[in-house]
């Protein structure tokens, strides 16, 4: 065995949080600057570090931007527990953070050129399909037609509010939102996003979802989508567990025999179908 | 007029009664809620007692671990190893380091230096405070080598103890123990200069457990004065529990009247000589000898501090490590006699249990007489002497929250005392 | 399944106990330094660390194993404790990163490099999770892959007589060995010791220490041996293919895995005692300048695994049993490469306080599809 | 400076002194103002803070209403010890009846104003974090004084007894002696101390609160009386340092 002189998997590179952008009542978004040239696929994601607190899988909510010797990417984080509370009340602008990444696979965007695309969004669940959406306007002509399809249980919790607009000025796209209850103000669709779905237009034939949420969302999503007749193997979906390592090694994040941070957090639904509809496997 | 008490362990306030705008008496008033653990360990089986009891105190659980250990194996016939008896020695008196340096170092202290607070304190001396933790950490150390844990320590059982700590473990205290007496002795230094501002002759009877050679520790005798009692005739015949004229609080009193003292003072006064002569010599620095008064009890303190460390030091260079290998958990009951009883020189005094066990060995009957409620009455006796027909202006209150922390009352064990209800005469404020 | 007969193209050697102790010595000086791990007795009980001679081993003691119980007996057959191998290649608790809190590293966990390491006396059983081990973390979590890697010899001890918690000829992990390791023995009786080599550096050993060839009854008695274990083990479990295809038809049969988890409390003790339960929690442990990273074995039985901050994916802890059965037996296999997650040690069993039987749960799942 | 109150209720004051051993730690002294905390300090009076520590339960009328005041003061409160999240030993006295139970200790039991019941102090106000123990585990509550400094809280881990007992590498003590160990059923945190010392685990961190079913504490009972215990001792156990969670479970019983 020669493998002594493995490099510490677990060291991260140190970052500088530049810029926080309020998205939601709790929920912001980090721009962290990286000293580096730093590459990453949609759907893919970065632990961060917060010191003494522990690290959080977090995915990438823009293509990383590259600015000369280094580059700047995106988090979108939404207080959930210790560490998420713990970056929302006390890093900011100034703030280090360690970071390590990217992991995981990203979404199939080379497989998926020459599709027509439904994104289904819900919630948080937007933040790593954003990416997507960045790299289908920069490379527009590789895909087909786009319709996006996002939803939250109200407007105001509704992320990059600020740019959605923008997205129906993407050649070919169609912007679908929702929101779960009625608001003052809100034209778009009151309902679950999943319903939108049926909207939804594309070639049938030739089309591909790629879905983000809460779990119980994209498990009615899956259903629709099926119903619409989308194809068992032209469905993806980004997962989520309890995830420590990000490199298969800790175990925490299995689901059936898939570990979701190196063989996911995005899977094609045909692959997963036999564990996908089974409480708690 | 009334006012909470504070640097005590546990919750009081501190009553004065004014007559005609004068003190006539000061009271202590307990409102500590009652946890009745006499009631608690009824029906019980001794091993659960031994390990229940602990929870009666936080500062002195092992006393009452090892006084119950001991009062059922008296009665229950059994034998215990005399190397197993000295570890839980060693343990008690381990207890006894940590409660006397959280008592001086945190509440005497301030007193002493004259600052509000111990983070105070630190801020002017920063180096009294880390001696200071110094020793409280070492005493945590000792409680977790030989105990388990800080309190409610995990090692002592009807019969003798669990577990003996490896030798590797009981080096490494003993190679840190010359840099706690370092620690200690600077520090006794500023308190040993230390004179009270008040000045009381000793004029109340002093109760300790006799010991026959060594300092008193533990044992089925106590003495006051100079007359020797087994805890049964003392307990049952000599000290009367009398309800107050005008309160409800339980108080000890010998033969229903004369209010006494235990605790270190009584110790020190008492066998004095059989301090270890470091300690003799680090007092007669500082001149301090016996009879001291309840008001130096801080001295007593911290030569009883010193002299169990020198103990614990001898113990730890002597340390033969034995595998106790563990006798079965639950101990083959022959009742010998049903009443089991001992006593236990508690860091705050003699602390005595009483139990009756039924046919099936279990808890039929419990008595608990703590430190803190022997020593109420005296202290109600001392505040009001110093206190009485004097204005009832805030340095009276004063006064009297120095008796509650002279005398140290962890009214958290105060397993019966009553609140007091206080009585309006006129003009109370 | 290992079959007798192509065990019986290796040659075997016969020596006594002494020779073991040569066999010690000359990897002694073979690798000057090296430090030999295995089963040792300390307090009376068998656990897995540095082993300094024979006299450390529970070479003269039987361990009897029972579902929640575990007994050592003068004896010759010592079979397993509850710790293996992966106490040494990845301890219970193990510092993977030091920060201070300027985000710099206080210092490399892989700074040094491992000592040389001797496997003494371990089991076919353990040499098999290792194998599950090395498929997993070889290569990928540090502190494994610095240990595994400095593994420079494996000497197996053989069981010849299976323990009643013991089912490794159902899982194809024993009892003897086939490859992977450099020396193998097994105890016929009390002294009498058959070796045989499984590398070059095993037959160097046996040439060194001047093994003579077994005579032919003991080589009869060997596979005899062999042969009454693999038959009594057999007689425990079904076919590992039924027990898969049974588990596989079961794994949504909700009422099912609430059935034979009612007794189960989560209390993790089966994951810690396995030898290829290689899941960790990372925790910071913050000291006053500086924090360290710490790994902690974790247990799929335990509440934690599969929680998450603001929900649960295995809230119910028969989902969680579930896991870990489901793991041994059908996800390791694809997530190895088709090696087993289970080896049929019986430490799950033995080390269960409440003395639930793995076995039994198989065989129930079988049932069910019958 | 982050501001802290500590109190007493009914209790032993063995939590608080490991509050003082937290204090023991110079970065924490650093970090923490402690305003009110009547057994080290000469203030009788609350005021504002951050945070409070709590030990002990509620027995009293004036406790609940203190305790009440309390919270309102304060951001954070964190409950410390079997007694503030169970109950504690004295909840043993609600085995009988108030009356009688005043009656066997006092001569004049009306002058004890008690309530009948013993209450967790989550049962009178929000409890925002809870470290478990009798007492609590001093190095828990230096982690957590660490980690909220830092701006965060210990990330939680739900565990037993055995979990700390494998990772110290000692042997089960049920499977080897054949002794009685609540740990299967007891909440982590206390270094499986009791293991550690040659003896089972006497739960004094309270049953786990998670995975805990009537069922399962069953199916341990029967192991252990298997094992020669007496069912009543172990039941007495569970009261003493598992009240809340204990009564309640065997209440489901019928």
């Amino acid at each position: 065995m020669t493998l002594t002189k493995l490099e510490n998997p677990f060291t991260f590179k140190r970052a500088l949080v530049v810029n926080v952008v309020k998205e939601a009542p709790d929920t912001n978004t980090y721009i962290i600057k990286l000293n580096e040239t730093y590459t990453a696929n949609p759907g893919q994601f970065n632990m961060i570090y917060v010191y003494g607190l522990g690290e959080i899988p977090i995915s990438l909510s823009n293509l990383p931007e590259h600015r000369g010797t280094y580059t700047l990417v995106n988090h979108t984080i939404r207080i959930v527990g210790a560490v998420t509370r713990a970056v929302m009340l006390h890093v900011g602008a100034g703030s280090q953070v360690g970071v390590r990444g990217p992991y995981g696979n990203g979404w199939p965007m080379r497989e998926i050129e020459g599709r027509d695309i439904v994104i289904v969004a819900g919630g948080i669940g937007m933040a790593p399909l954003r990416p997507v959406i960045k790299y289908i306007e920069n490379n527009r002509e590789r895909y087909g037609r786009v319709n996006i399809l996002y939803g939250a249980r109200n407007p105001e919790l509704l992320l990059y509010k600020y740019e959605l607009n923008k997205y129906t000025v993407i050649p070919n796209t169609k912007l679908l939102l929702s929101s779960d209850i009625p608001a003052e103000g809100w034209l778009h669709y009151v309902g679950f996003v999943t319903d939108l779905i049926n909207y939804v237009d594309v070639d049938l034939k030739n089309a591909i979802a790629l879905v983000c949420g809460p779990e119980i969302m994209m498990k009615v999503a899956i259903k629709n989508l099926l119903k619409k007749g989308f194809k068992n193997e032209d469905i993806f979906i980004s997962m989520e567990r309890r995830m420590r390592c990000g490199i298969g090694v800790c175990g925490t994040c299995q689901f059936g025999h898939y570990f979701i941070c190196k063989d996911g957090p995005v899977f094609r639904y045909s692959d997963i179908e036999e564990y996908f509809w089974v409480e708690g496997i | 007029m009334k006012s909470p008490l504070t640097l005590v362990e546990g919750e009081g306030s501190v009553v004065i009664i004014e007559r005609e705008g004068y003190v006539d008496r000061v009271f202590y008033e307990i409102t500590e809620a009652p946890r009745f653990f006499e009631y608690i360990v009824r029906g019980k089986s001794p091993e659960l007692v031994v390990d229940f009891v602990s929870r009666v105190c936080g500062l002195c659980g092992v006393s009452y671990t090892f006084l119950a250990a001991k009062a059922f194996e008296k009665c229950l016939n059994i034998e215990v190893d005399s190397d197993v008896e000295e570890f839980r020695e060693i343990l008690h008196l381990a207890e006894r380091v940590k409660s006397h340096a959280l008592h001086v170092f945190l509440m005497n202290l301030p007193e002493i230096t004259k600052t509000r607070s111990f983070s105070e304190l630190a801020e002017r001396n920063p180096k009294v405070v880390k001696n200071a933790f110094n020793i409280i950490s070492y005493s945590r150390k000792l409680m977790r080598v030989f105990g388990g844990r800080f309190h409610n320590v995990v090692n002592i059982k009807i019969g003798g103890v669990y577990f003996t700590p490896s030798r590797d473990d009981v080096e490494k205290l003993r190679n840190e123990i010359n840099g706690i007496f370092k620690s200690l002795t600077e520090l006794a230094d500023i308190i040993l200069s230390f004179k009270s501002s008040i000045h009381l002759a000793i004029s109340k009877p002093q109760l300790c457990v006799y010991a026959e050679k060594s300092y008193s520790h533990h044992g089925e005798k106590v003495v006051l004065d100079n007359a020797i009692y087994t805890t049964e005739a003392f307990y049952r015949n000599i000290v009367n529990v009398v309800q107050k004229e005008y309160s409800t609080a339980l108080q000890y009193r010998v033969k229903g009247s004369e209010s006494f003292i235990v605790g270190p003072v009584s110790r020190f006064n008492r066998y004095y000589d059989r301090l270890h002569s470091e300690v003799k010599d680090l007092l007669n620095t500082y001149n301090w000898r016996p009879p001291l008064s309840v008001f130096e009890g801080y001295i007593a303190r911290i030569a009883e501090l010193y002299d169990a460390l020198l103990t614990i030091r001898e113990y730890l260079e002597n340390y033969k490590y034995r595998d106790i290998v563990s006798v079965k958990n639950t101990v083959e009951y022959k009742s010998a006699n049903n009443v089991c009883e001992y006593a236990v020189e508690a860091p705050r005094g003699v602390l005595y249990h009483r139990y009756v066990l039924g046919k099936d060995c279990k808890i039929v009957e419990c008595d608990i007489v703590t430190p803190t409620a022997q020593n109420l009455a005296v202290m109600e006796d001392i505040a009001t002497q110093l206190t009485r027909g004097k204005r009832a202006l805030e340095e009276t209150i004063a006064i009297a929250k120095s008796v509650a922390i002279a005398f140290d009352p962890c009214i958290s064990c105060s397993v019966h005392t009553l609140p007091v209800k206080v009585i309006n005469f006129n003009k109370q404020s | 399944m290992i079959k007798v007969p192509e065990l019986q193209q290796v040659k075997l050697y016969a020596g006594k106990l002494s020779d073991l102790e040569r066999v010690m010595e000359y990897l002694r000086q073979r690798f000057n330094g090296a430090t030999f791990m295995g089963y040792k007795l300390q307090n009376s009980m068998p656990v897995f660390g540095e082993i300094n001679s024979l006299s450390d081993m529970p070479i003269r003691v039987s361990d009897i194993q029972r579902p929640g119980y575990y007994e050592l007996i003068a004896g010759y057959r010592f079979r397993l404790s509850y710790a293996s191998p992966k106490w040494y290649l990845l301890p219970p608790e193990h510092s993977i990163l030091k920060v201070s809190p300027d985000y710099e590293f206080v210092d490399s966990t892989n700074n040094s490099l491992a000592n040389k390491v001797v496997m003494f006396g371990i089991k076919s059983c353990d040499l098999n999770a290792i194998a599950v081990l090395d498929a997993i973390l070889i290569g990928k979590h540090p502190i494994y892959t610095k240990k595994r890697s400095s593994v420079i010899a494996i000497i197996i001890e053989e069981c010849l007589e299976p323990a009643e918690t013991c089912f490794c000829s159902i899982t194809g992990t024993g009892p003897t060995v086939l490859k992977g390791y450099d020396l193998a023995y097994a105890r016929l009786d009390e002294d009498t010791v058959i070796f045989k080599a499984g590398s070059t550096l095993g037959e160097e050993i046996i040439k060194a220490t001047g093994l003579r060839e077994a005579v032919q009854e003991q080589v009869k008695s060997y596979y005899n041996a062999v042969e009454r274990a693999m038959s009594i083990m057999s007689t425990r479990l079904p076919h590992l293919e039924e027990i898969q295809k049974a588990l596989r038809r079961n794994v949504i049969n909700e009422k099912l895995w609430k059935t034979l988890s009612e007794k189960c409390t989560g209390c993790g003790n089966c994951n810690y005692v396995c030898p290829t339960c290689f899941c960790v929690e990372i925790v910071d442990r913050v000291e006053e300048s500086y924090t360290t990273r710490t790994a902690l074995w974790t247990a799929c039985c335990t509440y934690t695994y599969g929680l998450v901050a603001g929900g649960h994916f295995r809230r119910d802890l028969y989902m969680r049993y579930r896991h870990f059965i489901l793991h041994k037996f059908l996800f390791y296999p694809k997530q190895t490469g088709g090696l087993l997650g289970c080896v049929g040690c019986g430490r799950c069993t033995t080390w269960c306080p409440l003395g639930l039987d793995l076995k039994e749960t198989l065989v129930k799942v079988v049932e069910e599809v019958r | 400076m982050i501001r802290v109150l500590v109190a007493k209720l009914t209790s032993c004051s063995g939590c608080l002194n490991e509050v003082i051993y937290a204090l023991t730690h110079s970065d924490i002294r650093a970090k923490y103002n402690v305003t009110y905390f009547t057994e080290v300090l000469n203030v009788d009076k609350i005021s504002n803070a951050e945070l409070a520590f709590i030990e002990g339960s509620i027995t009293t009328k004036h406790q609940e209403e203190f305790l009440k005041n309390l919270r309102s003061q304060v951001e954070f409160l964190i409950a410390l010890g079997t007694c503030a999240l169970m109950g504690g030993v004295q909840s043993l006295r609600l085995e009988g009846n108030i009356e009688d139970v005043k009656k066997t200790i006092y001569p004049e039991p009306r002058y004890i104003d008690i309530l009948s019941e013993v209450k967790p102090v989550d049962s009178v106000v929000k409890v925002d974090f809870a470290i478990p123990g009798c007492p609590i585990n001093g190095d828990a509550l230096v982690s957590f004084l660490r980690k909220y400094a830092l701006g965060g809280l210990p990330v939680a881990i739900y565990e037993t007894v055995c979990s700390e007992c494998k990772r110290k590498n000692i042997p089960c003590i049920i499977v080897t002696q054949k002794s009685p160990c609540l740990g299967p059923i007891t909440i982590s945190g206390c270094g499986a101390l009791c293991p550690q010392f040659g003896r089972g685990c006497y739960g004094c961190y309270g049953l786990k609160f998670f995975d805990i079913t009537r069922e399962k504490i069953n199916a341990l009972l029967d192991r252990l009386v298997e094992l020669k215990v007496d069912e009543g001792n172990l039941k007495a156990i569970l009261l003493a340092y598992s009240f809340k969670l204990y009564s309640k479970l065997k209440e489901s019983r019928c």
